[in-house]
């Protein structure tokens, strides 16, 4: 179920990232990285030996100071998985992988609507879920509506 | 003037006629097969299946909006939807009906506090009959398409009342 | 005078019967797939919902006939009438006893097949006028199919008129006694499959076909000129099935029941038969699914057309091969 | 040719080799999304290409998915989803609802198999607040999931009968499925919105009348099952109609995260319930159909052979449902200590997942919410380009789609 964590680092130094690989209780296995290095990363761990080749999920979580952008991946071959974070500042570029893993065409463009990113390197850099004008909905600046304005509909 | 008073609005011609025609119209509601979320599979498709089976009123679905009488609008509406949920019924020929069928169409239902969901169907088009639950089950909307006859037969009652005030 | 007098009533004869055709046919399609699929079918309006299909049709009498914006309003409107009137005007030929026809053709199954033919240019019509992208691919596939399928369908009735040696609809019935031409297998195959998509039934109801084109060509239509379209689907049904009863299940006739006997019944007797033929049309359609629109013309002209070819000859050389042999004075 | 009826069967050589992967990865120069649109001006010799708006109301869109399709006659040159009609917050809302509450808005996700759903986040949550569900109520979580299987089944299979034109099968689904919803109803309390998987446990144990229904349900479906399967996959025309349309390889099935039955039909014998077990699943006897066509027929007959190892399971559960409580000892107000937590399910339409981050307060931080339909429609979406309009219907209807859980 979890990859080595010294052998996940050799394999991000390997292309010359240096970031945080720690056990996590719990979740698993989880890599820091740097918005830069993500999608480098990414195709590393997915050329690597142990082959993540399936990205089971991408979604973006507002820690309060920054959008955490978590890759979610798994190898079929060796039946591990590993999280790879991100951090992207508010407002900030969010690199499309989509030639790495084809899936993250669509999560990536959901990510970046709901969180206020911009798409970078993106095939069809639209809004994905909503019309124009709504507000980046999953931050936790935008507040839901309140008791009053429901009531009084 | 003497054949206004004959086919006129007010006309008990034109209330009789029209009381044979609401007949034909409430006997034979087809609904358009427009389904938007959960609602569907219990308003649409469970209800148009072996056990309620619709068609027993006449309840009938067309595919196309300028075939139908009847829209159920069935679930969350959104800022995206509503447009085409606009669009759909402007495209309706007269005389029309909206059932807004489920917590959701009627008041926006357990999603009601997200910014992106519209609060109620009815802000969009005018509403005939609202059927609660989440979701409904197919006998409530079975019930929700009796009240909407009685709704079309009440209409005679109406113009004969309006034809007493002229008078 | 004379003429207004006889066209007048066989021309209401004809109209009425379609109707009343198309209003018994919509409500025993919705009671057959009712049955058929554990349901009941229309039950409230009326003893067994017979009322039902009354009621559709006064609804869609008096509903908004509203005319999109963008359409073609000449064709728009005249679309209709022109899949409506050769519905109707196909029934002229049709032999419901050796007496009871509106008019007696010699080349009765030419015309029909003429008349029939001028349906798909309605249906283009209303596809091409009423400006949507469904309805237009919708029209297409009707004429595509309807052009694939003339030839095959007519070539599958030609056996029978060689056996019958006339194509006046009478005579083929009378030449039928007592033997049903039915016996002539391959055209009675080749003919119904020509005619299921000739009257556009499922496995090929590609011109409307509800879960891709939405209601295919008759998309745009509302009220009474949607209900012309149903209407007139309905009875190239009928139409279709009365041929099918005409050419190869002997028509009026019963075997060995002379023709005394028949003369007050025939009339009953045929339209029995046609309406079981529909049953077993409206069972297909309860159960099969539809072929794709390249199946289809791969079908017409790759097997049907060769084969309905291929039958004609061999039906016309074992006709002559048996007047050689048995000298027969046929 | 090869029986359709022996397409996804576990058995023989047709089960998953021990060397499923796939040789390479699918690195696609050019995402296939997107319309290119005919040229503007175009001379009066080169024709134009026709875009047609499939949806958002469309009787064949399973809901309110709407296709941008590019047609050069009857051929789709270019195909674009368009999702979103149905967005309505769930991940967000998540936020500001207790834990125990969360599960209502679960069941209204993927509409259809509403058990799955609310197990999903219950599985999370009872990781991050380190509780084991009690065996009975595992067993009752499994058992529960099987029926809501088989009802989530049967509404995809109906409407694949609509879409290739046939009437028949969904009228005959919805009989079968109004049985089962009528078991779920009796231990759950409603039709489809069960809220009964929650974190600790399940809401209700079973009743003797749910037991009584699922005895009779089991001895006649396994004959309505064959006839189901008889009445479409025993069809030349629905075989013409599926066979080799919409073929996924095993490179762009993992490429694009494909799951479920969509993955498994394509070679790859990935499942959850196998590869991860949850609930009883580790101690109950069912093996994986998988199919190595990929094709939408494949689909169908690994989808129906689903349906029959269900049945199994929910036999196994009946007999053997052991004795004991049905929930553990939760707290009212749960507060997991901070920390992230995945949960993930085999859902009706593949891996569904629940990614939980918890503060330390009563409401989840955020819940992501991994949509299989999603991921699915994306390869939908990469197979329009060069099929029919009517092949279109049926790739996307043989995927499985939901909206609900798409657009959340």
């Amino acid at each position: 179920m979890l990859p080595d964590v010294t052998v996940t680092r050799r394999i991000l130094d390997g292309v010359g990232i240096t970031a945080s690989v720690e056990e996590v209780a719990i979740l698993g296995v989880v890599c820091r990285v740097s918005a830069e290095q993500a999608r480098t990363a990414l195709r590393a761990f997915r050329d690597s030996d142990l082959a993540f080749t399936f990205m089971v999920d991408l979604f973006g979580v507002d820690t309060g100071e920054a959008i955490d952008v978590v890759y979610h991946l798994r190898s079929l071959a060796r039946d591990e998985e590993l999280f790879v974070k991100a951090e992207h500042a508010y407002d900030s570029a969010l690199t499309s992988v989509w030639k790495v893993f084809p899936a993250a065409h669509f999560p990536e463009r959901e990510c970046a609507e709901l969180f206020g990113l911009k798409l970078a390197d993106h095939p069809n850099p639209q809004r994905l879920l909503t019309t124009d004008g709504v507000p980046p909905l999953l931050r936790k600046s935008v507040r839901l509506r309140g008791p009053e304005e429901v009531r009084n509909r | 003037m003497a054949i206004d008073k004959l086919t006129g609005e007010h006309s008990l011609l034109f209330i009789r006629s029209e009381q044979l025609f609401d007949t034909a119209r409430r006997k034979s509601l087809w609904y358009m097969a427009f389904g938007i979320a959960c609602c569907a599979i219990e308003g649409l498709m469970s209800a148009s299946g072996p056990r309620f089976d619709f068609d027993r009123h006449g309840v009938f679905f067309r595919a196309s909006p300028r075939q139908a009488d009847v829209m159920i609008v069935a679930g969350t509406v959104n800022l995206k939807m509503a447009e085409t949920v606009k669009m759909l019924y402007d495209q309706m020929p007269e005389p029309k009906w909206v059932v807004s069928m489920g917590a959701c169409a009627n008041t926006g239902g357990p999603f009601r506090e997200y910014p992106n969901v519209v609060l109620g169907v009815d802000k969009i088009v005018p509403v005939d009959v609202y059927i609660p639950g989440c979701p409904p089950r197919p006998e409530a909307v079975q019930y929700g398409f009796l009240q909407l006859m009685e709704k079309i037969k009440a209409q005679t009652e109406v113009r004969l009342a309006a034809r007493r005030d002229s008078n | 005078m004379s003429i207004v007098q006889v066209v007048v009533p066989r021309v209401l004869a004809a109209l009425g019967l379609m109707l009343l055709n198309g209003v018994v046919l919509i409500y025993m399609l919705r009671k057959v797939l009712g049955h058929l699929h554990l349901r009941l079918g229309p039950m409230e309006n009326g003893w067994h919902g017979i009322a039902q299909t009354t009621f559709d049709v006064l609804k869609l009498l008096t509903k908004e006939d509203p005319t999109p914006k963008a359409v073609d309003k000449a064709l728009y409107f005249i679309a209709p009438a022109i899949v409506f009137v050769p519905s109707l005007m196909a029934y002229a030929a049709l032999p419901f006893s050796n007496s009871v026809r509106i008019v007696n053709l010699e080349l009765g199954l030419l015309f029909t097949f003429a008349v029939l033919s001028l349906v798909p240019l309605g249906i283009l019509a209303a596809g091409w006028s009423s400006n949507n992208k469904w309805s237009l691919l919708g029209g297409m596939r009707a004429v595509g199919s309807q052009i694939s399928y003339e030839v095959p369908m007519l070539l599958a009735a030609l056996p029978v008129v060689m056996m019958a040696g006339s194509m006046n609809l009478g005579d083929i019935v009378r030449a039928q006694q007592p033997l049903w031409f039915i016996y002539n297998v391959p055209a009675f195959i080749l003919f119904f499959v020509a005619g299921l998509i000739e009257s556009g039934q499922t496995p090929f109801d590609l011109a409307e076909a509800d879960s891709e084109l939405v209601s295919g060509f008759a998309t745009e239509y509302a009220s009474m000129k949607f209900g012309l379209l149903f209407l007139s689907e309905f009875s190239n049904t009928f139409i279709f099935a009365a041929l099918t009863v005409t050419l190869f299940l002997g028509g009026w006739g019963i075997p060995f029941v002379p023709e005394a006997i028949m003369q007050p019944i025939a009339p009953l007797v045929f339209m029995i038969k046609t309406y079981l033929v529909i049953y077993l049309l409206m069972v297909i359609r309860g159960t099969l699914p539809r072929v794709r629109v390249d199946q289809l013309l791969t079908l017409g002209w790759k097997f049907l057309l060769p084969v309905s070819i291929a039958w004609v000859m061999i039906t016309g050389l074992v006709i002559k091969l048996g007047q050689t042999v048995f000298g027969g004075a046929q | 040719m090869s029986d359709p009826r022996e397409i996804g069967r576990p058995s023989g050589s047709l089960a998953a080799p021990d060397g499923i992967l796939p040789a390479g990865t699918y690195e696609p120069e050019v995402l296939p999304a997107g319309l290119t649109r005919a040229p503007v001006g175009v001379n009066a010799l080169a024709t134009e290409h026709l875009i047609v708006n499939m949806g958002p109301q469309h009787p064949s869109t399973h809901g309110v998915l709407r296709v941008l399709i590019e047609l050069d006659g009857e051929e789709v040159k270019a195909g674009e989803a368009s999702v979103g009609y149905l967005h309505r917050g769930i991940e967000k809302l998540a936020e500001s609802r207790r834990y125990s509450a969360v599960g209502t808005l679960m069941d209204r996700g993927d509409y259809i198999s509403g058990i799955h759903n609310e197990m999903a986040f219950a599985l999370a949550a009872e990781k991050l607040i380190d509780v084991e569900a009690p065996r009975r109520a595992n067993w009752l979580r499994s058992l529960m999931a099987e029926i809501n299987r088989i009802a989530s089944h049967l509404v995809w299979y109906g409407p694949m009968g609509l879409d290739t034109g046939a009437m028949g099968p969904f009228l005959y689904a919805m009989r079968d499925r109004e049985v089962l919803l009528d078991i779920l109803e009796d231990v759950t309390g409603q039709r489809m919105m069960f809220n009964y998987v929650r974190p600790g446990g399940v809401l209700a144990d079973i009743t003797p009348a749910a037991e009584k229904k699922i005895r009779v349900f089991l001895e006649t479906f396994d004959q309505y099952l064959d006839e189901h399967i008889e009445i479409l996959a025993g069809n030349e025309i629905f075989q013409a109609r599926m066979r080799g349309i919409g073929v996924i390889d095993r490179e762009r099935a993992v490429g694009f995260a494909l799951t479920g039955a969509n993955l498994r039909a394509s070679g790859l014998s990935f499942d959850v319930r196998k590869d991860r077990p949850y609930a009883a699943y580790s101690e109950l006897d069912f093996s994986i159909p998988v199919a190595q066509e990929g094709d939408c027929f494949a689909r169908f007959m690994v989808r129906m052979e689903e349906m029959r190892q269900s049945v199994r399971m929910i036999r196994q559960c009946i007999d053997g449902l052991p004795e004991g409580e049905f929930t553990a000892k939760v707290p009212k107000v749960l507060r997991p200590p901070a920390g992230e937590a995945y949960g993930a399910v085999e859902s009706p339409r593949g891996e569904l997942g629940v990614h939980l981050i918890s503060d330390g307060s009563d409401t989840p931080y955020r819940m992501r919410y991994r949509p299989p339909a999603l991921y699915a429609l994306q390869v939908g979406e990469s197979l329009l380009p060069g099929v029919l309009l009517a092949d279109a219907v049926v790739i996307l209807g043989s995927t499985d789609i939901v909206l609900g859980e798409i657009d959340r």
